[in-house]
């Protein structure tokens, strides 16, 4: 089906999380959870110990995936071995992609990109490789015949978002707003005013939107505003934090995830319907 | 050089290493910057260089003397001149940058200031210049970092700026320049990012080289006028390495003379791959091809291409990655890597302290470690830079001399009861 | 000036000033001196005057610049120019004085330096000159300075130093000053007492201030040639005088220059003759003609010709006398005493940290409170003198703000949990 | 009978105490212990704040005697007071008797040194006034027809030391030594050199010998060597200081300092013995 077509009739729900987050079988508890509740293309993070573009609760994640021990190589295990229908984005830092070796000694882009697809990546998000530096890891992808999504910001100008559309396959990452990952109580002023400018752009590909949401009413919101998907990263951390923290069973934390999950894509969903909006709130 | 050595083509690359790996967020701001960068600085548009010049002199004490070190030249059977950043306001060559950085965000009309810093001496030097130039100003430091350069911190504050301690990590350099690109990515519209050695993404390491270039362009005619000719040698210490580009740059195109940029060696060459440690932060000597903070250089890794924590008793190059073009100039063979190791580091500092009259930086400190050990393969006329004054790192140099094995260490009896300096 | 005014006739009177007022063993040596001093400093001879500008410059880092404070000239509606000594090696103007007479020494023939030091820059400058030149130094502190600047204390010491704690009295310069001539009685023959200002016997006064001119000098002819002409006013925070008359003395014979020395109001006018106590260190405002150290000047005593312990924040004023052509120049008119008191000073201290990004000496800190109350009172174009930086007054500043009325500090609950800085 | 008339035939032993050490009771009763233990002349000091010619011993005397409330007016009346038969001369520093005013308001050495005659002080040593700045403390002291004594250092040279012996009246103050007050274990090798060269001398002045002379042995050799007397403060001091701290009587402290003196006028009248000299010893 692959990732583009995952973005079908109804909105998507991209949810994210880390993989090996707080240990590689909880994680994989967690990653079907969300499968189950309704996910449409999952962004598995291989996580990277300087990870520029998170937040604290995405920084979170990491430390305790990396502490777990999670590695690129394990990840692909991970990869083949999670159980889910909606293929899997893998979101990561260029430097591990860079590093990578197979058992060849072939390295960077190329070997990893094959390795992951291999394993059953089927496109990638790599927040530190602006167009700019993409190349390699383009052909790469083109080559394994996997997506690489680009990501727009609110600060990219006409004509970088022309390139970024023209690079991009699978989706658009539109990042609703300025700043890092998180989660935030409310779709602020400037989602609206990205989305607007997106609009404009009759692109392809579907457009995701992310950064911030953390309800199904934010991702009504966002849906209404003319996004293709939301992607949710911070919120569902945070539902794995907490379980941790507070050491809860694994199985009640993916059914809280797997709930949450629901809540986002019925919102999702809810956005596209065409009956009247909701009055805004606050 | 050619341009594609220095960068100056605009496309932000020496040799494989540099570019800008960076979240699109950013890009713009790159871009922008780049074209400030290429206006005002290489351009002098509106008189930008006219008055950073100015001030670097009437704010910041340049020129910087070139003065040689009598006790110094004599135990090593050498010509050894001192390089003296460590005179310029706020105490280290970072001002040079900071104060360009700071003038030229003001020409771009930017309204905030956020700096990383790890020594405190690069935040220092931005708290500085923001406050001369009246900008607010945010810096980020490392928890480790501000414990041990205590000093730095209270002037960051005294000088109106807000420190931020980062707590991710160890708490060193590399999580603060990752905390301030978060910052940056949150407030690119109307701040621009300091950042504190020739690192980071296009044209961060090309700009602050830039800057710091006037310390060997003094530097050289300073050797021609005061001496004659051209030194031999030329040591710096380098962590990320904006003082080894600035002392080095006027030099490049000087064949003759032999470049040593020296790292820190900490307790012991290497990665421990399973603790995720160097104790180290020699990048450039053991590290290998990576991407770090925004551009392809050597960095400290595991296999897996996790960027490792690296450790030196020094603060400001306790850094697991090293700027693009020095990376590239080792590779070239121009510039010689070396390194000296915690002890010798130490051994240095008492040694300028106490034989010429100089506290240097513990970062410094490292290069008179290296003229110590190896000065019998200089030339006959040496010049170091004291890219930095010690005073920030007293409390470290007396808890820590101690701990190493430092032979010329004065007795450290009389500095007991230190804990509340 | 006359010769009589300047001291150059060599009787070392101003008016009724000055003098040697000191034990007859001290006296074969201040002959010695005096005959060194006119024919090394005034003369020239051996080219004594030749290395030590060359030194100055190489070691020293002179010319120190003079700087627009853009910040106070739009506070004040005034030109303010800061002549910038605190970027001296040593961070005070001290290092003028102390590389002049560590020099002399060694052009005497004389082996070892003693020195007294009250907020521990001249020491620390002393220490740093003895180590360039190779000499043995000891240096005392009262125990009272010793607690209050600590880095100073260890700088002296990494610098090679012995740091000899004073405990009579209340610990201040005054009784180190005594403690060092102590030492000096016995030592003579091979010992030369560098005096830390421009007190004590002649040729003290005279030949500390004409190692000091080099300010003064500086400064009149960089304000010429960067602003024009002449200043309006002058101004440099007072203890024993040094700072003053280094930085007024090019400008004596311009009369239409308004001169003004700053002295330590601590915490208030006056003498506590029960207590014996002086609650500033006012000598030259509020004190009375008396003999101290060997000079006849104004000093603060009791009705009986005790000399009372004066006060103030900064260490560095904290003295109890001035020096005799200071004082001979206020009576004169000439000069104009004035004074602040500590919280003034503080205030001063946060100003110029925070405005400009120049974090002064608590000593320097008094002409910037100056400044603040009277700048109304002053001409269109002002020169204040930055005697020295504040790093080393960091733990007092942010202990004693919260102590005093100071409007303008920083949230200081940042600087919390400092007892161990 | 005058201070010169004190150095007669037989050495003279010149003790030094400070007036109100360790108050002006005990002190008064030291003082007159010291005449009847054989003083030929006292050196009574009027302690200043900034006794810079003093070693720790006399400056602890000086601190007590401040401490006890000694003032310059105060110390008068003491001399008044005080019942000896030896002459008293006063060893101040320049600025107590500068700042003097007496009941006229005059001021400086002329009312100090008058006041000081009045009250029975026959003579002045005042350590920080060397010869040059003496003019009007002689003046004053010749107008009153009191002494004023010079004090001659080992480094005095000859030029300056014809000076100083043509100035001074009633005795020489031979500093035997570099440096300031304070007792020695020994007698120094350079007491017998300053003592030599001022042999050469043939100065009408006695010449009284001070700094470190602790035992009547010290006391024997110095005027051995040609001294006409010798000068002893701390090692007297040290008695007051022992029996202050101790909490002595002072009657017993007294006593002790009675002994103490005759044992130093005995060795120095033993050293003016035609006999063989002692065996140096150590
Ligand atoms: C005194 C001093 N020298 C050197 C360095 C190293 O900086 P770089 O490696 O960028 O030259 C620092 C950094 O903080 C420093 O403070
Ligand atoms: C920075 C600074 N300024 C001024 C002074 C005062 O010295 P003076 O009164 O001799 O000028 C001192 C003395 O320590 C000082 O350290």
């Amino acid at each position: 089906m692959g990732v583009e077509g995952a973005f079908g009739s109804e909105p998507a729900f991209v949810p994210y999380l880390a993989a090996g987050d707080p240990s590689v079988e909880a994680s994989k508890a967690y990653v079907e959870a969300l499968d189950r509740g309704g996910a449409d293309v999952i962004e598995l993070g291989l996580p990277f110990s300087e990870p520029i573009a998170e937040g604290p609760t995405i920084q979170g994640a990491v430390a305790r995936a990396l502490r777990a021990g999670m590695t690129p190589r394990r990840y692909l295990g991970f990869v083949r071995d999670v159980d889910t229908e909606a293929p899997l984005v893998c979101m990561t830092y260029y430097n591990l992609i860079y590093q990578f070796r197979d058992e060849t000694e072939r390295g960077g882009p190329d070997a990893f990109v094959h390795a992951a697809a291999d394993a059953g990546v089927e496109g990638f998000v790599v927040p530190d490789l602006p167009v700019e530096e993409a190349g390699p890891m383009r052909r790469a992808c083109d080559d394994a015949g996997v997506d690489l999504v680009s990501i727009v910001a609110p600060t990219t100008g006409d004509g970088r978002l022309r390139r970024l559309l023209e690079i991009s396959s699978g989706y658009v990452y539109v990042q609703a707003r300025l700043g890092v990952t998180g989660a935030r109580d409310d779709v602020s002023g400037r989602t609206a005013e990205t989305l607007a400018r997106l609009q404009q752009y009759e692109a392809a590909l579907p457009k995701a939107v992310g950064f911030g949401i953390r309800t199904g009413d934010h991702a009504e919101r966002i849906v209404r505003a003319g996004a293709d998907g939301v992607i949710v990263g911070s919120a569902l951390v945070d539902v794995v934090a907490d379980g941790h923290e507070a050491g809860d069973p694994v199985p009640d934390v993916a059914d809280r995830l797997a709930d949450l999950a629901d809540e986002l894509k019925t919102g999702a969903v809810r956005g596209r319907d065409p009956g009247p909006a909701e009055p805004e709130r606050n | 050089m050619s341009s594609e050595t220095d960068g100056r083509a605009g496309d932000g690359k020496f040799g494989e290493y540099g570019g800008q790996y960076v979240p699109e967020v950013l890009m713009p701001a790159l871009e922008e910057l780049t074209d400030a960068y290429e206006r005002y600085v290489l351009g002098n548009e509106d008189g930008f260089m006219d008055e950073l010049r100015e001030r670097l002199r009437d704010f910041g004490g340049r020129p910087t003397p070139l003065g040689r070190a009598d006790q110094l030249s004599a135990r090593y059977d050498r010509e050894v001149y001192l390089k003296r950043e460590d005179l310029l306001h706020s105490g280290a060559h970072k001002l040079n940058n900071a104060l360009g950085q700071v003038l030229l965000a003001k020409y771009m009309g930017k309204e905030r200031i956020v700096a990383e810093t790890g020594a405190g001496q690069h935040g220092t030097a931005t708290a500085m210049a923001a406050a001369h130039l009246d900008m607010p100003c945010e810096i980020y430091m490392g928890r480790k970092d501000i414990n041990r350069q205590r000093p730095n911190v209270f002037r960051m504050r005294l000088n109106g700026a807000t420190v931020t301690p980062v707590t991710v990590g160890r708490g060193t350099l590399k999580e603060a320049i990752s905390e301030t690109m978060r910052d940056w990515a949150t407030t690119v519209e109307n701040t621009h990012y300091v950042i504190g050695s020739v690192v980071g993404p296009h044209p961060f390491p090309s700009m602050v080289r830039e800057f710091h270039a006037v310390i060997s362009r003094e530097a050289r005619r300073q050797f021609a006028e005061q001496v004659g000719g051209l030194p031999d040698a030329v040591i710096a210490c380098a962590g990320g390495g904006s003082n080894t580009m600035g002392t080095f740059e006027a030099f490049l195109d000087d064949e003759d003379v032999d470049l040593y940029a020296v790292e820190a060696g900490g307790s012991g060459l290497g990665v421990d791959d399973d603790a995720g440690v160097a104790p180290n932060s020699a990048s450039l000597s053991t590290g290998t091809e990576g991407v770090l903070h925004g551009a392809r250089t050597k960095v400290l890794q595991d296999p897996d291409g996790q960027i490792v924590e690296s450790h030196s008793v020094s603060a400001g190059l306790d850094y697991a990655g090293v700027g693009p073009q020095l990376a590239h100039l080792v590779d070239e063979e121009r510039v010689h890597a070396v390194n000296v190791d915690d002890d010798a580091a130490l051994e240095g500092f008492h040694r300028l302290s106490n034989t010429e009259g100089v506290i240097p930086a513990l970062e410094t400190a490292h290069a008179f470690g290296y003229l110590e050990e190896y000065h019998q393969e200089l030339g006959e006329r040496v010049v170091i830079n004291v890219s930095g004054r010690g005073d920030k790192d007293l409390e470290t140099a007396i808890e820590e001399t101690p701990n190493h094995d430092v032979p010329n260490a004065p007795d450290m009896d009389v500095f007991e009861g230190t804990g509340g300096m």
